[in-house]
């Protein structure tokens, strides 16, 4: 039999599957299992998009943070001024892709593992920003004490389900639409080549910057729902090295560059996080042994190692 | 005149504490510039340092700077362990797995030390550690002068190892050419398990100093991984003058932007100018 | 007397303290097949970098169609209709023939992708490789990828393509295959600038010769001058 | 004398028997077999791509074939690390010389003596190649990268003979150099067989190539092609076809 997962084979099976993700709420599932699954898509939102950079554009970017860290401020703003708060994460997530071009100035001149460092240093930097800077509110809110997100009385787990779930959805189904138009073309030739892929006319710089902004986008919606949730933020939690591991976890666990990889990489990630919550250094100790055995028994991850096993199974290759 | 007195206090800091900062930064180099690996578990293999130097003094009673006799060996072996089980099995693979295997490496030790210890912060605190004197009416701590002593020290060391020994010029020329060196009978695995070794060696002496300078926690690790990091973008790769010099402007850049902006903030140049060091010239302003 | 689509005019560049190419000027007339040749490490390559855009040269003016191209980008020369193929190919080693082409068609040329797809599988034609459409760059032999090259090549709709060895390694039985399809490049108006040790080709393609030795042009000629120029004979035999 | 030699039964030095040499999924190097006798200079020519650069990577043990064996003195070297090979008494120059840019002459030639039993010998293989290359004595504290492409060849083969080897591998010498300067390193080379070294050398320049050596192969599309003293090679159609033809 086969494992059917999620959004992957076109038809009925993802239609059914999504349908009963959405009435799930209504079916009377304990809020414990909203929760799991919440969380569940909120990652993979973020994992997708890492997976889109690290995985199928050679960036190996270590800012995501600052993506989620500014989406959630920038919700907080606009609550605060007395805006709806889906206006904050639409404005969280435009600010977020800002952000990304305007960091791309410095870190896009660097290649490889030089770009890895230098966009490691941003949220670090970002952290301090808004340990300083108290963008709405009086001395009592704001720096290291953190912003109360106003605004969302009334919304109950399963609004923040339906919000995670459509986020988890809307990147998987946008990384189909990435990889098979011409940016991912362009991309899988660059991954591929670089020199010849510019040779033949492709502006790597230019394909690069689409999925690092697409990328900062929809980790910004996904970030601006975590803390939606969260209903609370402060800068050292939230510029935090721990999001890039989780994103990291997720996607190479799964399978880097490889579209069905962060979904099955953050089911683990997910699970591992509630089985060990009692035990939280022993979750990360336990997530960092899984991380390092991966990378020397299977580099290409879960996904990767099945499918390598099904093609040594089967001589003929695979055809859509 | 007082004003002036009051800016000799962080430039003469800064100045010392750089050195702490160099230190901190030359095994992060010494493992980029001959096996073109980033190290994101360097910091927490400093921290790893501090805690053994802390378990060293607190239960043992010895001397955070005496413990460095056994400190060096244990963390040199566990470097020449991690390049040689772990790391060489994956350079072949492609670029991220190293760096992902030494992702995993960072989380594991900061989750050891985080079950063995606890997050509480601590710190080295030996009589020595607490004490201050007074120059030209700046006053400093005695630590911080024993920073830059410590980071002379070991920075004159290496150089020499580097320049005099068949060891040291061999790990310099495979940093310069790998497949060239092997031709010329150097065997390149030992010399990239060696390398690390020696870069935790330089990690264990960094961590003992840190932890005398400052309180530490389990995951302090990441701070100073980019303050090398900032280091190593300002003086440039797999040069020991700039990481010098990088490690000074950066310490600068902290107690200057401490003292005109206030102790929060004191991080947020330094960041600044590693970001901008970054756009005007990648490859550092010593880098080759 | 027509404008040449490409002059090169005093183009130096050094590697440290090589000289790799040495103030070496040249002109492509629209239609031309020229001949590039020369021993290992004349510069061949390296003066294709530099029209390519791989390389800048330190000095020298490279004008392509009126356009100062040196130091510009290689995708913006690609657009502005200078394609090449690559001594060792490079192909996308993960993608299909096709998928190779259509990268060429799409970015290249600026096709929407239906018609990048029609127009690559057009240019398998030409190139002789319509039955490897399907197959993975990487499932490909060393001389079915040579072929690739040139088809990506034209894919981008060029009006100079740089071949750079396309013979080498080729028997004798497929040389006038190869030969057939240069021409029809030609016949479709793309000036070609051709890279060949194999002399066969040389003789039967080209219309003019450069021959490089260390960084330097040491002739030009018809094939016929070129075979029989002292210079070119001491270059090649010492 | 090429012809004689070849008859006579003598023990080869480097056997390379039927070996088959991968890229990843690619192949390069078709059942290729190769001898060299002590004292011999051997040539293999070839154009671009051919695989000679290849082959003597496989001696070197920097790629490890598929099938076949290598045996140097009558020691099965196949799957040995290079730094082993290099123990042995078989030493690479190769193509692009790849020397230590930053370091000093003399540090270069250094490093060429790292292998243990070449370090004892330091002193005495420095003197010999001042003796063989005196520009390199004169420059010996300069950057490698500072000097002109001649001198680097120079320092490259140097280093090669730091390492005191019995048979020494060079991967195209006259690459972008001036003829006298070729000439000159030529020149060496059969000095440097006097002393006892065997060598076998990869040469694009065909003439050349059939100038200096005592034998030659002739190696196309991975596969050997034709071999023989010289002196045949000369004569042989084939050859003279690829005078261009290479």
């Amino acid at each position: 039999m086969k494992v059917a997962i999620p959004g992957l084979r076109g038809g009925l099976v993802p239609l059914v599957i999504v349908v009963v993700l959405v009435v799930l709420p209504i079916l009377g599932v304990p809020r414990a299992w909203l929760l799991y699954l919440f969380l569940f898509f909120v990652y993979l939102a973020m994992a997708n998009m890492w997976n889109l950079l690290a995985g199928y554009s050679g960036l190996i970017s270590l800012c995501q943070p600052a993506f989620i860290g500014l989406a959630g401020y920038t919700l907080v703003i606009i609550t605060w001024n007395g805006l709806p708060f889906y206006l904050g994460i639409i404005a969280g997530a435009i600010i977020a892709a800002a952000f990304a071009l305007l960091i791309s100035i410095p870190v896009f001149r660097l290649r490889g593992i030089y770009f890895a460092i230098g966009t490691l240093v941003v949220p670090e930097a970002l952290r301090i920003v808004f340990f300083l800077w108290r963008p709405v509110g009086g001395a009592l809110h704001g720096g290291g004490a953190g912003y109360m997100v106003k605004g969302l009385a009334g919304i109950s787990m399963s609004g923040f389900y339906w919000m995670a779930l459509a986020i988890g959805i809307t990147s998987i189904f946008l990384m189909r639409v990435i990889l098979r138009s011409r940016l991912g073309l362009g991309l899988a030739a660059i991954r591929d080549n670089d020199n010849t892929a510019a040779s033949s006319g492709v502006d790597v710089f230019r394909l690069k910057l689409y999925s690092f902004v697409i990328g900062a986008f929809v980790t910004g919606i996904a970030g601006a729902i975590f803390y939606i949730y969260q209903g609370y933020i402060e800068p050292v939690s939230t510029f935090t090295i721990r999001w890039t591991m989780i994103l990291i976890l997720s996607t190479v666990i799964g399978g880097i560059g490889i579209e069905e990889g962060p979904i099955v990489g953050t089911v683990i990630v997910v699970i591992l996080h509630f089985l060990l919550a009692r035990y939280a250094g022993l979750s990360l100790l336990i997530q960092g042994i899984i991380l390092v055995g991966i990378m020397l028994l299977a580099p290409q991850g879960i996904m990767g190692f099945i499918r390598k096993a099904r093609a040594s199974r089967s001589p003929v290759t695979v055809s859509h | 005149m007082t004003a002036l007195g009051n800016l000799a206090t962080p430039l003469v800091m800064g100045v010392l504490l750089g050195g702490l900062y160099g230190l901190i930064a030359l095994g992060l180099s010494l493992v980029f510039g001959v096996m073109r690996l980033i190290n994101v578990a360097h910091g927490d293999l400093v921290i790893l340092g501090t805690y053994f130097a802390y378990f060293a003094f607190t239960i043992l009673g010895i001397d955070p700077i005496l413990s460095l006799f056994i400190g060096m060996p244990l963390l040199f072996a566990l470097g020449f362990a991690i390049q040689k089980y772990l790391m060489s099995r994956s350079f072949g693979i492609s670029m991220e797995v190293p760096l992902i295997i030494a992702f995993g490496i960072s989380l594991i030790i900061q989750n050891v030390n985080q079950i063995i210890w606890t997050p509480l912060s601590r710190g080295l605190t030996t009589s020595y550690a607490l004490e201050s004197f007074v120059v030209g009416g700046v006053r400093i701590p005695l630590a911080y002068l024993l920073d830059f002593i410590a980071a002379l020290i070991v920075m004159l060391l290496l150089s020499q190892f580097l320049r005099r020994t068949y060891l040291g010029k061999a790990i310099v020329a495979a940093s310069q050419d790998t497949r060239a060196a092997q031709l010329m009978g150097i065997n390149t695995a030992r010399i990239y398990a060696l390398t690390f070794g020696i870069a935790m060696a330089t990690a264990a002496v960094a961590g003992v100093f840190l932890g005398i300078t400052f309180p530490f926690t389990p995951i302090s690790g990441i701070a100073f991984l980019i303050i090398a990091f900032g280091v190593i973008i300002i003086g440039g790769l797999g040069s020991m003058l700039g990481t010098f010099i990088g490690g000074i402007v950066l310490g600068l850049a902290q107690t200057l932007g401490g003292y005109f902006l206030g102790a929060a903030a004191q991080m947020l140049i330094a960041y600044i100018i590693v970001l901008v060091v970054l756009a005007i010239r990648p490859q550092g302003i010593f880098g080759r | 007397m027509e404008a040449p689509i490409l002059s090169v005019v005093g183009v130096t560049k050094r590697f440290g303290g090589l000289v790799a190419v040495n103030d070496l000027s040249f002109d492509v007339r629209a239609g031309d097949i020229l001949g590039l040749m020369g021993p290992n490490g004349a510069g061949k390559s390296t003066l294709l970098n530099i029209i390519g855009g791989e390389y800048k040269p330190d000095s020298g003016i490279v004008k392509f169609k009126g356009h100062d191209i040196a130091g510009l980008s290689p995708h913006k020369i690609c657009h502005l209709g200078i394609a090449r193929t690559y001594q060792i190919p490079r192909p996308f080693t993960n993608l299909t023939a096709l998928q190779n082409t259509m990268v060429a068609a799409i970015f290249g040329r600026g096709l929407e992708k239906s018609a990048a797809e029609s127009e690559a599988t057009k240019v398998l034609d030409i190139t002789e490789l319509s039955e490897k459409k399907e197959v993975v760059a990487k499932d490909l032999a060393a001389l079915t990828l040579k072929r690739l090259e040139l088809a990506r090549a034209l894919a981008t709709k060029p009006a100079l393509v740089m071949i750079d060895e396309v013979a080498a390694g080729l028997i004798e039985a497929e040389i006038p295959k190869i030969l057939d399809i240069l021409k029809e490049i030609n016949k479709m108006g793309i000036s070609i600038i051709l890279v060949e040790h194999v002399m066969r080709v040389m003789m039967e393609a080209v219309d003019r010769i450069i021959v490089m030795d260390n960084g330097v042009k040491i002739a030009e000629g018809t094939p016929k001058e070129i075979m029989e120029d002292r210079k070119v004979i001491e270059a090649y035999f010492g | 004398m090429g012809k004689l030699s070849q008859e006579m039964p003598q023990e080869a030095l480097l056997k390379v028997s039927n070996i088959d040499v991968f890229h990843g999924s690619l192949q390069v190097l078709w059942d290729v077999s190769l001898e060299v006798k002590p004292g011999e200079i051997v040539a293999l020519i070839g154009s671009n791509g051919s695989g000679k650069s290849t082959l003597l990577n496989v001696i070197s043990g920097l790629i490890h074939p598929a099938k076949g064996s290598i045996e140097f003195d009558g020691r099965h070297i196949t799957t040995l690390d290079p730094f082993q090979v290099v123990a042995l008494g078989v030493t690479q120059v190769p193509e692009g010389r790849r020397l230590f840019p930053d370091l000093s002459v003399l540090d270069n030639l250094i490093i060429g003596s790292y292998s243990r039993n070449a370090r004892s010998k330091r002193e005495q293989n420095l003197k010999m190649v001042y003796e063989h290359f005196p520009i390199l004595k004169y420059r010996k504290d300069q950057l490698a990268k500072t000097l002109s492409g001649g001198e680097q060849q120079m320092l490259a083969l140097g280093r090669g003979l730091m390492s005191d080897p019995r048979l020494i591998l060079l991967d195209e010498m006259s690459l972008g150099l001036a003829p006298k300067v070729t000439d000159e390193l030529y020149k060496a080379l059969s000095e440097i067989r006097e002393g006892g070294i065997t060598i076998l050398f990869v040469e694009q320049n065909v003439r050349r190539s059939l100038k200096e050596a005592d034998r030659a192969y002739i190696i196309e599309v991975g596969r050997i092609v034709l071999s023989g003293n010289v002196a045949e090679l000369r004569e042989e159609e084939g050859v003279k076809k690829a005078y261009f033809g290479l």
